[in-house]
């Protein structure tokens, strides 16, 4: 435990997470904390994801799968059995961990590209079964009376529980994510990241960890699914199972540095940050797809470990701070 | 039955067509083991290519083709120095990326220039009909084209030193290199070709259906499936591939609502990676 | 010296992501629009002006992009009309001028609720503009609502949001539920034998909700919905669809869902040679884009919310008894031909309907107090070149009950493929094909 | 002594080829044995039997008495069977010290990730990589890569060893060096099953040897007596000159 304790990197992953996080409750500024909930929305997805594509080396197409049916999931509990919005968070969760569970035990046999490939089917197969699946709403979607924010205090404070309930959840997607790496079990994944084959010689029960990562990355896409869609007061198949957000979560990590605990973090920032600039910006408004797609292949050619890889393999000092 | 023969033929006509766009993914896929997520930006390109053809210089469409064809192959050269050269030894996240990046480039860069309305080429060469069996001019010149040009490829590939070339490399890159095969030009061409057929494929749609620079994305989907069915890095298996995605999509609706396709397609597609990654046909 | 660099680094990143979290976004400084200086020199020193924010979204990017371009074109088309009377003004000598401030949501909920939440709050937007279609607007409306901000919504068809309890979100287009019921009215009074209708539509919010009520209307007119299917949106190939659909033998095929689906299907309609005898479909007939199909354009039937050979005039408002107020039709039609040069479609007019349906309630408030301006809105009954507007005040609060649907159909005249309203009788322009010739 | 290991008529096929035919042989606790054969006799598959990378279709594996036939790899390393690879397969992208660290970790003890590190410590020391321990693991040389190939392997302290060629592709100073700490390991009590090409490293390092011609066990014995034997100088030897002068090499 003390080795926790005395790490610096725990305390400036928590730091960062945090004061960027209580910004906006410093602020009161309702504008920052849309903001700022985009960005930590990002941070938890890319992070959890982190544990499988960066961990354990799988490129996982359909993580936002994870958050759909967290969303569909929480969204019905609370809009439809008029459930509190922490208990419902909780439920997605653990329904999707199960689902992830289940699963990872059968899809993460394959490896490479047909995993990827697989991923992309399993999302696309789930988003098209929900709008053929009336009793969610199907293709029309579900949504919530707006009577159901006077539980929490109205509308307003609906939306800044709503954040708060974020920000506890991305720190605690960080953390785990940070604990995932320094244990005995992230070295594992590590070892079935560089060579599945000689991780399983090695003694490492590859077809158990991978499962178990696996699930841990659906943790808590589920509840930010839910957490996103109780704002949004309304769901749809097409919001919950946006394929190109998947990607999207990939760009983030690798903008970061995949395999890292601050890449994803630091990624999803830039990433977020960057593409409101981009929308905002008068010069880059009609370009700003283009414009960030020749940026995207710029860091994979010339910094492919990401910020945070390139930042800690220049500067070995800042490994010790920077996980 | 008669819906029953109809749906069959419609679905096998559409197949050829589909089979067309996934040999594109599967070439490359086969040959330097990149699974290419500017597939889909690329057969928007193509029916971009033809249209621009068609209403700028009233070419035929079909002549448009040609044109679309050469395009093809010397844009995928390109795309291949950019972006999948100076990434080929590194981890696989690193093409999908690079290939997903060019993916936005062009979508962008399309957006901007055509706006995302959808376009048409207006071209209809009538219809004749047998038995219960109404068969559409443009339908039955595209699965024509297709299979005209799946042949074409072949050819290429077992008849000539090129074509020999490149499935030589597809089966070892550091052997051929040593009986003196100059693999990155190889491998250049070869994502030259695969391009090429995205961008044909792509071209043979316009002739059929309505358009939009996002159109791409359906077909991508649509060609992963087919890989998957006619066995991934396989071209004559995507040609089959597409035929069967054809079927499915032809008769699935005589049996069940025809929201389910999608539902059916793609469950299919996960338990075919599961139980048979080498495809319907493929050694297992 | 160690630790300095580690210290030095720490705040670095830490410096990094606090600003990237603060409001980094440079905004373009609001730049003071001709309008805003013009009225200013026009006025009298001792009149009041008050200069109020309007916000919206447009998708400038993603699906949208085009039907939220006209859109705009229509709200900025209606603005630059109230600065050429010089703004609006109250009887207390009030001149009140409008700035409007948008963003691109491309055509995602994430970045719609965080824009809107940006107008408010920031920006200080006083009234808001929806952004286009059903879904977006859902998202934007709890925003609106959370701020007890008024909202009026255009492009958004849906019937849900108004019954999710909303007090200040109020609804330009006639409502999904209403769709397309005309259709059903128009073929039983064209052809009373006709008795099987097949309703095929895109597997989407809006035109789901559109296929239902349609469905439930038809089978209260007596007639058989022989086939109630939706496919999948993005669907390109409808001819395994088709073949199934002529296997079930309806008079009449009722549905679609957005242009590019809605194009498709007709042409591979006209391709199959599907014998129907009506075709009527959502969306895409009212796209003037819809004319590139040619010949497979000919005889199919759509709803619009609006169209420019419509006959709203102060004319037909002063026999239906309600007020008129605005610009003419044919005004609209040409002040936006000389701003954009072509046509405005019902998007466009939507747009400016929803300026305009503001800019009255402000009027008949004499205030620019938002619970006056509500209650105005409540209250609303007007004729405008839109049509009839008229809000619910009940349980669907902001739901349009005045605005009816035109039915165009695109004939063939002289060579050239036009459209023509066929429906309802009072508003037509020509007789309607029916049935089809195929 | 006793016997630790028992192959007993164990068969593995691929497709139609017998890659290892009714083979059976027992290493005995403390001992060398050497294992030999031309290309493709099957000498790796029958390893990878052992540790469990496949599934023999005959025959069974007992350890300690405790039959593993069939036991996935991991599981094999717990019961305390470490194994390297005849082409090194270091995970490049972590460092020296976490390669062993994760078969320390992993392996028979199951330590934690403390204990592992320290554990990890001494085997660097042990095989004389203890001043690369920060170095990625893939900017090694070979010769150092076999050797954190080595060191990973014991660092889950095994009570078997099997050693998949570990001299191949190494100067003789290397070999040298490698045939120090290959002695060394025995000395520390660990049974060893080793492949190797090399004749005079073999020869010299083995109690007993056994060789493999297409898939079956075709001799076994001293190294002596296998030198000697005719069946084998005739599937492998070539050339029964040399193979007596590596014999007397030794003595």
């Amino acid at each position: 435990m003390m080795r926790y304790v005395r790490d610096p990197a725990l305390w400036l992953t928590t730091l960062v997470v945090l004061v960027a996080g209580v910004w906006p409750l410093i602020t009161r500024s309702a504008t920052t904390r849309e903001d700022m909930f985009l960005i930590l929305m990002f941070v938890t997805l890319a992070s959890s994801l982190n544990i499988v594509l960066g961990y354990t080396g799988y490129v996982n197409f359909g993580h936002i799968v994870f958050f759909g049916l967290g969303g569909y999931i929480g969204f019905y509990l609370i809009a439809e059995k008029g459930w509190h919005v922490i208990p419902a968070a909780l439920a997605a969760s653990l329904g999707v961990v199960l689902f992830a569970a289940i699963l990872g035990g059968i899809i993460l046999r394959l490896r490479g590209a047909y995993f990827a490939l697989a991923t992309i089917g399993v999302n696309e197969a789930v988003r098209s079964f929900i709008v053929n699946w009336d009793a969610v709403g199907g293709a029309v979607g579900m949504e919530m009376n707006f009577s159901r924010y006077q539980d929490y205090g109205g509308p307003m404070n609906a939306l800044w529980f709503a954040y708060i309930l974020l920000l506890i959840v991305t720190l605690a997607s960080v953390l785990l994510s940070y604990f995932v790496r320094t244990s005995k079990f992230g070295l594992g994944l590590l070892a079935i990241r560089e060579d599945e084959d000689a991780a399983l010689v090695l003694g490492i029960p590859a077809p158990k960890a991978k499962t178990i990562a696996f699930a841990l990355s659906a943790i808590f896409p589920a509840i930010v699914g839910t957490l996103f869609f109780f704002k949004n007061g309304n769901i749809e198949p097409g919001d919950a199972f946006r394929l190109h957000m998947s990607v999207e979560g990939i760009v983030m990590i690798m903008l970061g540095g995949y395999g890292t605990v601050m890449g994803p973090v630091v990624g999803a920032a830039t990433y977020e940050r960057l593409r409101g600039f981009l929308l905002t910006s008068p010069l880059f408004k009609n370009l700003q797809l283009a414009f960030a797609g020749v940026l995207l292949l710029l860091i994979i050619i010339f910094v492919p470990s990401g910020v945070v890889g390139w930042l800690r393999n220049r500067f070995p000092k800042v490994r010790r701070i920077l996980a | 039955m008669d819906v029953l023969l109809a749906s069959l033929v419609d679905g096998l006509l559409i197949g050829f067509v589909y089979g067309l766009a996934a040999m594109g993914l599967t070439l490359i896929f086969g040959v330097m083991d990149v699974v290419n997520l500017s597939h889909g930006a690329l057969i928007a390109l193509g029916m971009f290519g033809v249209y621009l053809l068609f209403t700028g210089l009233g070419l035929n469409p079909y002549l448009g083709l040609l044109i679309v064809l050469v395009l093809g192959i010397i844009l995928g050269m390109i795309l291949y120095a950019i972006a999948i050269h100076p990434l080929l030894d590194g981890p696989h996240l690193s093409t999908l990326l690079s290939t997903f990046a060019v993916s936005m480039i062009i979508i962008g860069v399309g957006t901007m220039l055509f706006t995302s309305t959808p376009r048409n080429i207006d071209i209809n060469l009538g219809s004749m009909v047998l038995g219960p069996v109404r068969l559409q001019g443009t339908r039955v010149v595209a699965a024509l084209v297709a299979i005209l040009v799946a042949t074409g490829l072949y050819i290429f590939m077992y008849r000539t030193h090129v074509g020999k070339s490149i499935r030589a490399v597809a089966n070892n890159r550091d052997a051929a290199e040593l009986v003196g095969i100059p693999s990155v030009r190889i491998l250049a061409f070869s994502f030259g070709l695969g391009t090429m057929l995205a961008m044909v494929s792509g071209g043979l749609i316009a002739t059929l259906f309505p358009f939009s620079i996002l159109s791409g994305g359906t077909y991508e989907l649509k060609s992963f499936v087919i890989c998957v069915l006619g066995g991934l890095g396989n071209p004559t298996g995507a040609l089959l591939g597409g035929l069967i995605l054809g079927l499915i999509e032809g008769l699935i609706p005589v049996f069940m609502p025809v929201g389910w396709t999608p539902v059916i397609e793609f469950t299919l597609f996960v338990l075919i990676i599961l139980i048979r990654p080498s495809g319907i046909l493929g050694a297992r | 010296m160690k630790g300095m660099r580690l210290f030095v680094t720490v705040l670095f990143i830490l410096a990094l992501i606090v600003t990237g979290c603060s409001k980094a976004t440079p905004t373009p400084a609001p730049q003071p629009t001709k309008a805003e200086a013009a009225p200013a020199q026009q006025q009298a020193p001792e009149a009041k002006a008050k200069t109020l924010v309007l916000g919206f979204t447009a998708s400038q990017t993603g699906k949208y992009a085009k039907e939220s371009k006209e859109q705009t074109q229509g709200i900025q088309l209606w603005l630059k009309d109230l600065e050429k009377k010089g703004g609006l003004k109250l009887s207390d000598g009030t001149v009140v001028n409008f700035k409007v401030k948008y963003y691109d949501d491309e055509s995602t909920k994430e970045r719609v609720q965080q824009l809107y939440t940006k107008l408010i709050t920031e920006d200080g937007a006083d009234l808001l503009i929806s952004p286009y279609s059903s879904g977006l607007t859902a998202a934007a409306a709890v925003i609106a609502e959370q701020y007890g901000k008024i909202m009026i919504t255009t492009g958004a068809a849906s019937d849900s949001i108004y019954k999710q309890g909303y007090k200040r979100v109020y609804q330009i287009y006639t409502p999904a539920s209403r769709y397309l019921t005309g259709a059903v009215d128009a073929l039983k009074a064209w052809d009373p034998n006709a008795k099987k209708v097949a309703v095929v539509y895109e597997k989407s919010k809006f035109a789901t909700g559109v296929a239902k009520a349609v469905k439930a209307y038809a089978e209260k007119q007596g007639l058989e919905v022989v086939l109630f299917e939706g496919y999948e949106a993005g669907t390109t190939d409808f001819n395994p669809f088709i073949n199934k659909i002529e296997a079930a033998k309806p008079d009449a095929i009722i549905g679609g869902g957005h242009f590019q689906d809605g194009s498709t299907f007709a042409k591979q309609l006209y391709e199959k040679k599907t014998p129907v005898k009506m075709v009527a479909i959502l969306v895409a007939p009212a796209v003037p884009e819809f004319a590139e199909l040619g010949d497979a354009a000919v005889g199919v039937i759509g709803p619009s919310q609006w169209e420019s050979i419509a006959k709203y005039s102060p004319e037909s408002a002063k026999a239906a008894g309600l007020t008129w107020c605005g610009p003419t039709i044919e005004e609209f039609v040409s002040g936006y031909k000389e701003a954009y040069g072509y046509e405005p479609g019902y998007h466009a007019a939507g747009g400016y309907a929803a300026g305009l349906v503001l800019e009255r309630a402000i009027k008949m408030a004499d205030s620019t107090d938002p619970d006056a301006i509500t209650k105005a809105l409540d209250a609303m009954d007007v004729m405008i070149f839109f049509g009839h507007i008229k809000f619910d005040t009940g349980e669907a609060h902001g739901l349009q009950i005045g605005h009816d649907m035109v039915y165009l159909q695109w004939q063939k005249k002289d060579g050239k493929v036009v459209r023509e309203i066929v429906w309802p009788e009072a508003a037509k322009t020509a007789d309607a094909i029916y049935p089809l010739e195929r | 002594m006793s016997v630790i290991l028992e192959v007993d008529h164990v068969t593995k096929r691929f497709g139609g080829l017998v890659a290892v035919n009714n083979v059976s042989f027992q290493l005995y606790e403390g001992e060398i044995l050497g294992l030999i054969g031309p290309n493709g006799a099957g000498k790796t598959t029958l390893f990878n039997c052992i540790n469990g990378v496949y599934t023999p279709e005959e025959g069974r594996i007992l350890f300690k008495g405790q039959d593993i036939t069939g036991l996935p790899p991991y599981k094999v390393v717990r019961m305390g069977i470490a194994r390297t690879h005849q082409v090194v397969r270091p995970l490049n992208e972590l460092s020296v010290l976490e390669n062993v660290v994760v078969g320390a970790c992993y392996g028979r003890e199951n330590l934690s990730l403390e204990e592992g590190r320290r554990t990890a410590e001494e085997v660097l020391e042990f095989v004389g990589l203890a001043d690369k321990r920060n170095v990625l693991a893939g900017k090694l040389n070979v010769a150092e890569k076999k050797r954190l190939e080595m060191a990973r392997a014991l660092a889950a302290r095994p009570y078997l060893l099997l050693l998949d060629e570990v001299l191949a592709g190494l100067n003789p100073t290397e070999v040298a060096r490698m045939l120090h700490v290959v002695r060394k390991i025995r000395e520390e009590g660990v049974t060893i099953l080793m492949i190797e090409h090399l004749m005079h490293a073999v020869m010299n390092l083995s109690d007993r040897i056994i060789v493999l011609d297409y898939g079956s066990k075709i001799a076994e014995g001293t190294p002596k007596e296998v030198a000697n034997n005719p069946k084998v100088i005739e599937a492998y030897l070539g050339d029964p000159d040399l193979a007596l002068s590596l014999v007397e090499e030794r003595t």
